[in-house]
């Protein structure tokens, strides 16, 4: 294998994790009926709140743990307002990803005094999962080695997420509520219950996301997800609402990204141009994909 | 007749239950701001004044909140002709940039041609944001792509080209701004209300939302859209195009938006700079929903918008708001402001015995 | 042509606007500015300053300008940002009274201007030298490919036609052999993504680093202290930031110029009208040599080469053209 | 004897529309009985029984279950006081499979948290040999028929053991065996104590299977006896105010033998589906007959509905109307030859429920009411005013349709396409949910347009329409023509023997319509 494709799939692994999570709870909202484009603010609200936490209580565990909840607070409130104040999902997520950039500024600068990047020097690096064993199997471990936590956690998230939605009844009700909400009514049980909790998963997932955003660089900068919530939507979209799409999704926007990074550097085409190849992958893949589903069910 | 004089009587009592409802909404909006403002500004009141009085305290805040409306308006337009066809336009930000990018250049190679130019430079600037809007139409009907995500990753994409285009190619040497050169003088929009920013171009906005709304309500194809977003089962059954459909309101909507730039760069800034229009496409998204995709509710909710955002940007001008707080002010407004929970309160429940 | 103003009666109170072309988070120019406006006005009792970010959409930026000066609150503007004297002057037509001064920006002949340009070609030459010398040297991370870095977070004019190129020029005084790898991030924030710049730019050969990316910056950092490069850093001291990588920090006197130029305000001895470049010779950009991680970071026979070569550079020995904006 | 069920003085407005659905209506069901339910579209039948399952919030009245005065604000509330409901439209998640949808809210769990797939399976599967039904557990609910998803729903219930179960129009959409199973069924639940309350337009249905019959008529209920002591000619004129037969009178049969509409040799592939949806199909519309198509939900019945209308394209054969090969034609294409044509799903396919009624009106018809573009309001206001009276449809053009009742919605359809047609004209199932005024009503429009000179093909399970206005009759299995009958043929065969052409027991040979 060429030694340009390994640091590059290795730095793809990397990218698209924080995509992979914050796609999971969208995967909720979007199966219980609900286009969620709040991913963006939970994932910042999770980023800021986790590492402050860590910072104030020292403790990396407990300050996710923190984060993750702050981010499902702000999720309750989204869910609150959509699903009993009766509002217009949309706008509700974009106030959401509003009110979390605002939030997460304001907050920083009455706690450190500074409204940009906050370092921390007093948090230490995330741990990394080195097993030479499997390291030193050649292509394999060069790539998939040697990741931070969030990395492995995000596939065992993905494997329970997995099995949520399609061995528990909870799962079952979920996906019910988005295809056929009046069947769920006339079995007597409440729609807006399980889009509150799909609501709650994915401030859980997004928060992880985004904390691995900051606890990776051990530092906060204004507005660090730019973007990224919006390219788990999309992740979602691509990877056909199945988890184990989610993966490949994630995994072909990473890719993309990391090969730009790579391009960048190796051809001299106008950095925008560059900048924009992510997006036109993924829009090439997704074309693709439907053209290969539209092909697969179509009366000759 | 008589059924006539009823119909028109229930209309008018729904109309006065909506608007009620409203009250009710930005009642309680404006109660948050209250709090807010006691809670993160050292001087609450001022703040409060500026944020409510602001806009309206001079011709010059007045116009220019009038003036930030406009590329509202039409964004709301086409959002919501997009909506009532069932189809759903995530690209407004790459698709009023371009359309803008677009109008500028021409307006610049027009130059000799005047006024003429002017219709000519919008008419491409629209077709610029309608056809890549009208791409993700073309890719739903053809392989039932989900529009909703191409069109985000085409205008993605395609913000990264403009601001290439504009900082490189066609970057005006004269300047420090990033900026394309400044369109001839025939091609900008008489100012009204001086020394605001505002526009003729507020006409055209009006103009805009009657054809869109007797375009919907009154034309065969209106119709026809109209049902294929409501059934498009029933819409095949009844012979309607329905390939088209998933195409032409696609198109229209992204072609509003290009307008939208258009009418920005012809009306206000004269020049198309870098990322100029940062936003615009999703505050249009958020007012054609606010107006719950009726074209005439789209005037009061673009109004609504932009007086909430000059609120903000005058208490930010004149007291010790900063941006972070203005914004978290205007999302405790978002959050409400489509409640239909809050709009029943003002329903009296009519029962007739 | 300078036209001195009138002075004014001594004790005049003298209320100052910051007009901030952007955010003051992360970017330490703009911080400098503020600071700078500010601690003036706390050892004079009688200046008030209003410090006011405009946020990044430069579309937006005039109308905002127009509306504080609309007040008539402010008898001066500071701001400092290339662009700002084609607005401030637009804006100044409307209110001719209103006086602007300008800094990071270059703009002769309008009466109710005056501008300093910082010469940042000078400060990249030098930074690019120290760059060169670092990345051919047997420094622990240094590699023996001629390759050095500059991250940027987006491409503007006193970019593209002064830091860069200058850094390059610099470099290249120690070997022209060496080869420049430029990046962009596509935004101020992303620091992730800057990261993973970095890591693919150390990959290709890259060991030492420039950057003009706002907070994105913190990426450089992290990566340069896990994977071993070296980082020299403009108009700011960030040796703390990576310690033991940031090997050399230029300096940008921002707030001493800030705190002169409202003096000559308080004085009315200010050349409107007139624009002046400042630099190394002008002592408006440094270097922090006396940062005592200068010293541990640098191996002696480096720090002698570039310390003869600033000297140069402050004598105005060093031949170059400065290019137009 | 106890009452299971106790209903007083139940008063239902619509606030949209201000009309007084149920008005003040008493109804009580005791234990193990069969209470049939009947009355004219519109009646507030299934207003009724939404108030009873917690789907409507009562303006008044009271309801008593098991003799403990109750109020059922939701339909958690009604599953926990034992009852069921099967709705007149399914409610039906069409990517579960038959046992993922019927233990939807009550899952088998294995551990604490893990769904018991295989324990649903079993279960269910329990729940439908013991009452005999024909479904498998295992296979998606997406990809059965009309019929089956009615037992699904049906299972749905029976899975819940409730005491009393509603069944709103049940029949309606199922063939002569499948309900007779049902009835089967019903019984042996009625047996073991579960009382039953059972919605239907079909007077024999009434008179086979329940103890006690209660009609409703304009949000009232008018009567309320013992079956045994009331005849069809009765409950019929309770229902409309006079009594109505289904017969309809009509010219001799003269067809011109010049047929309208042609199927050459039509089949029909879909990928990955084993055997052809159609499969060589030959068959002539002439002018001025009735030709009717049997068959069991399954056989394609359903596809050709889909090749008429233009939604489904064939494989192979030919299309011919009028000498002109329309094989290629899609929907858009033929309503402009003037394709006329009422589909089985009204609800999904034959309007759009939340357009006005004169919107739903001139769909096929909007160029006639359109000058340069624009659409003109009067003339559409006239068309539609006369329709609806001509038509008797209760409903103002300005409402949407969509809080019609379901007979009304079909008199719309009816009424649009009537217009439209120019010379064939395609009915399918049109009677699902008519009460039997509108029935007759729909079978004297299809006469009358025959005796005009029309093509009819009306596309039927329901055998007795079949057999009561078809001048010929083509029976579908399995996607291929069994057979073909008419005249004398037509007039001598049984119940059984079509039973046996339609379950493929039986079949002509080399049929040819
Ligand atoms: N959601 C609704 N809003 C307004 N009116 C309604 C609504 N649902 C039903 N109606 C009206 O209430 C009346 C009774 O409706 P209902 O469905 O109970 O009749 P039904 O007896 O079930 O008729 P069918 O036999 O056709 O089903 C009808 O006139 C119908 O138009
Ligand atoms: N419009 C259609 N487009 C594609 N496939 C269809 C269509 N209609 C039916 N089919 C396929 O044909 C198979 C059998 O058709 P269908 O069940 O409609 O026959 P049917 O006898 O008409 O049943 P029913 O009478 O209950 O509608 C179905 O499983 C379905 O996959
Ligand atoms: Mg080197
Ligand atoms: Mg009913």
């Amino acid at each position: 294998m060429n030694p340009v494709a390994i640091p590059v799939l290795h730095s793809a692994v990397a990218i698209m994790t924080p995509l992979l999570l914050a796609s999971m709870g969208g995967l909720f909202t979007e199966l219980s009926g609900m286009l969620n484009i709040a991913l963006e603010g939970l994932m910042l609200m999770g980023a800021f709140a986790s590492i402050v936490f860590t910072h104030f209580t020292g403790n990396m565990v407990v300050g996710i743990a923190l984060g993750v909840l702050a981010s499902m607070l702000l999720a309750a409130i989204l869910g609150t307002v959509t699903l009993h104040l009766k509002s217009n999902v949309f706008i509700t997520a974009l106030a959401a990803n509003l009110f979390a950039s605002g939030l997460t500024v304001v907050l920083s600068f009455k706690l450190f005094g500074n409204k940009g990047v906050v370092v921390f020097n007093d948090i230490g690096r995330l741990p990394r999962l080195d097993i030479p064993a499997l390291a030193k199997i050649p292509v394999f471990g060069d790539i998939f080695i040697g990741h931070n936590i969030f990395v492995y956690l995000s596939w065992v998230l993905l494997a329970l997420c997995a099995w949520v939605l399609y061995r528990t009844p909870f799962g079952f009700r979920l996906r019910a509520t988005g295809i056929h909400e009046q069947a769920m009514v006339s079995l007597g049980m409440r729609p807006s219950r399980y889009r509150f909790i799909a609501f709650l998963v994915s401030g859980f997932t997004c928060a992880l996301g985004g904390a691995m955003l900051t606890l990776n660089l051990g530092a906060f900068v204004p507005n660090i997800t730019s973007g990224k919530g919006w390219i788990a939507l999309v992740v979602i979209f691509l990877g056909q609402k199945k988890p184990i799409g989610l993966l490949f999704a994630a995994l072909v926007f990473g890719f993309a990204d990391a090969f730009s990074n790579y391009a960048q550097g190796a051809w001299n085409v106008p950095a925008d141009f560059i900048l924009a190849i992510p997006y036109v992958f993924t829009l090439v893949a997704m074309v693709l994909f439907s053209i290969y589903t539209s092909r697969k069910n179509r009366v000759e | 007749m008589v059924d006539r004089m009823e119909k028109r009587r229930v209309t008018i009592v729904a109309t006065l239950r909506n608007s009620i409802g409203a009250v009710v909404i930005v009642g309680i909006a404006l109660a948050a701001l209250v709090v807010l403002s006691l809670l993160l500004s050292a001087t609450p009141l001022k703040t409060l004044r500026y944020f409510f009085l602001g806009p309206l305290q001079n011709t010059y805040y007045f116009g220019n909140m009038l003036n930030m409306a406009i590329p509202l308006i039409f964004g709301g337009l086409g959002v919501s002709l997009a909506m009532r066809s069932g189809s759903f336009n995530l690209g407004g930000e790459g698709q009023l940039y371009s359309g803008a990018f677009v109008a500028t250049i021409s307006a610049l190679a027009l130059a000799r041609w005047g006024s003429a130019g002017v219709v000519v430079a919008l008419f491409l600037g629209a077709c610029t944001g309608g056809l890549l809007a009208g791409l993700s139409g073309v890719l739903r009907m053809k392989w039932n792509t989900s529009e909703l995500i191409t069109s985000f990753l085409v205008s993605n994409a395609v913000v990264l080209v403009v601001s290439y285009l504009i900082a490189g190619p066609f970057m005006d040497p004269a300047t420090n701004l990033i900026a394309t050169r400044m369109i001839p003088e025939s091609f900008r929009f008489t100012r009204i209300l001086e020394p605001s920013n505002l526009s003729s171009a507020l006409f055209a906005a009006v103009i805009a939302v009657l054809v869109v709304h007797l375009y919907l309500y009154k034309t065969k194809s209106g119709y026809e859209l109209r049902l294929f977003g409501l059934n498009p089962r029933f819409a095949a059954y009844g012979g309607i195009r329905t390939k088209w459909y998933q195409v032409w309101p696609m198109f229209l909507s992204g072609a509003f938006y290009g307008l939208a730039g258009g009418m920005a760069i012809f009306g206000t800034y004269y020049a198309c700079m870098k990322e100029f229009s940062t936003g615009m496409g999703w505050n249009g998204l958020a007012v054609a929903l606010i107006a719950r995709h009726r074209p005439a509710a789209v005037i009061p909710a673009a109004l609504f918008f932009a007086y909430i955002e000059s609120g903000a940007r005058n208490a930010m001008l004149h007291s010790d708001v900063t941006f972070e707080i203005a914004s978290i002010v205007q999302s405790v407004v978002f959050f409400l402001v489509t409640s239909a929970v809050l709009q029943k309160i003002g329903s009296v429940q009519r029962r007739s015995i | 042509a300078g036209s001195t103003e009138q002075v004014p009666a001594q004790q005049k109170s003298l209320s100052v606007l910051v007009y901030i072309t952007g955010v003051m988070a992360g970017s330490p120019p703009y911080t400098a500015l503020a600071e700078g406006a500010q601690e003036f006005a706390a050892a004079n009792e009688n200046v008030t300053v209003k410090i006011y970010e405009a946020g990044f959409n430069q579309a937006q930026w005039e109308e905002q300008l127009t509306s504080l000066v609309a007040t008539g609150e402010y008898d001066v503007v500071l701001g400092s940002n290339p662009s700002l004297p084609e607005i401030c002057e637009r804006v100044g037509a409307k209110f001719p009274k209103q006086k602007f001064i300008i800094t990071d920006a270059q703009k002769a002949g309008n009466s109710q201007l005056r501008t300093y340009l910082y010469n940042q070609y000078e400060q990249s030459l030098y930074l690019g030298y120290l760059a060169g010398l670092v990345t051919t040297s047997s420094m622990k991370h240094a590699n023996s490919a001629l390759k050095i870095g500059f991250i940027a977070a987006q491409e503007y004019p006193l970019l593209n036609k002064h830091m860069v190129p200058g850094f390059l020029a610099g470099a290249r005084m120690v070997n022209p052999a060496i080869e420049l790898d430029f990046r962009i991030v596509g935004n101020w924030f992303d620091a992730n993504k800057a990261a993973d710049l970095a890591s693919s730019m150390k990959t290709a050969g890259v060991d030492v680093f420039a950057a003009i990316a706002g907070g994105a910056a913190q990426g450089l950092f992290k990566v340069a202290q896990e994977q071993g490069a070296y980082i020299v850093y403009h108009n700011t001291n960030e040796y703390k930031a990576a310690p033991g990588y940031v090997v050399g920090c230029g300096s940008m006197e921002q707030k001493k110029l800030v705190k002169e130029i409202l003096v000559e305000v308080l004085a009315g001895t200010v050349q409107y009208g007139t624009a002046s470049v400042v630099g190394a010779k002008e002592g408006y950009l440094g270097f922090f040599f006396d940062d005592p991680a200068y010293a541990a970071n640098l191996p002696a026979d480096i720090r002698t080469k570039f310390e003869a070569f600033m000297a140069d550079v402050q004598a105005g020995k060093i031949a170059y053209t400065l290019p137009p904006l | 004897m106890e009452h299971a069920l106790e209903m007083r003085g139940i008063v239902k407005i619509y606030t949209e529309t201000g009309l007084r659905a149920n008005d003040g209506v008493d109804l009580t069901l005791n234990k193990g009985q069969i209470l049939c339910l009947a009355g004219e579209n519109g009646a507030g039948k299934t207003t009724l029984m939404k108030v009873l399952y917690g789907l409507e919030k009562p303006d008044a009245g009271t309801i008593s279950v098991m003799g403990k005065p109750v109020s059922i604000t939701s339909p958690l509330q009604a599953n926990r006081l034992g009852i069921g409901m099967v709705h007149q439209h399914f409610m039906l998640v069409d990517d579960f499979t038959v046992a993922q949808n019927v233990t939807l809210g009550k899952e088998p769990l294995k551990g604490r948290f893990s769904y018991d797939l295989k324990g649903a399976d079993e279960a269910v599967d329990a729940v439908i040999r013991r009452h005999r039904f024909s479904i498998d557990a295992t296979k998606r609910v997406g990809s059965l028929t009309v019929g089956q998803k009615q037992q699904v729903e049906i299972v749905k219930m029976l899975y819940r053991d409730v005491d009393i179960l509603i069944l709103d129009e049940p029949t309606a959409v199922l063939t002569e065996q499948e309900i007779e199973s049902l009835f089967i069924t019903l019984r042996a639940l009625a047996e073991h104590g579960t009382s039953l309350i059972l919605i239907t337009h079909k007077l024999h249905e009434i008179t086979a299977i329940s103890d006690r019959v209660a009609i409703m008529r304009q949000g009232a209920m008018v009567g309320d006896f013992p079956t045994d002591s009331v005849d069809g000619k009765q409950i019929s004129r309770l229902m409309m105010g006079q009594s109505v037969s289904l017969v309809v009178d009509r010219l001799p049969y003269t067809p011109v033998q010049h047929p309208v509409l042609r199927f050459d040799n039509v089949s029909v592939l879909k990928r990955n589906q084993q055997r052809p949806l159609l499969d060589g199909v030959s068959f002539a519309a002439r002018s001025g007959e009735i030709l009717g198509f049997a068959g069991v939900g399954g056989n394609g019945l359903g596809v050709l509905e889909a090749v008429l209308g233009g939604f489904l394209p064939i494989s192979s054969g030919a299309i011919v109307h009028k000498d002109e090969d329309i094989s290629r034609l899609d929907s858009h294409a033929l309503r402009k030859r003037g394709l006329a044509y009422v589909p089985a799903d009204r609800l999904q396919v034959g309007s759009a429920l939340k357009a006005t009624v004169s919107e739903n009106l001139i769909v096929d018809a909007r160029n006639e009411f359109t000058r340069h573009g624009v659409m003109q309001r009067k003339k559409i206001e006239a068309h539609t005013q006369s329709l609806l009276k001509t038509y008797s449809v209760k409903g103002s053009p300005s409402m949407p349709i969509g809080t019609l009742s379901g007979g009304n919605i079909q008199k719309v359809i009816l009424a649009r396409e009537i217009t439209q047609y120019q010379d064939y004209i395609v009915f399918s199932e049109p009677t699902w949910g008519l009460d039997i005024a509108s029935s007759r009503f729909v079978y004297e429009r299809m006469v009358q347009l025959r005796d005009e000179g029309a093509a009819v093909l009306l596309i039927s399970s329901n055998l007795d329409e079949i057999l009561a206005v078809s001048d010929r009759v083509i029976v579908m299995y399995r996607g291929t023509i069994v057979a073909v009958l008419e005249a004398e043929e037509l007039r001598q065969v049984t119940k059984e023997d079509m039973g046996a052409y339609m379950l493929g027991l039986r079949q002509q040979e080399a049929p040819h319509g």
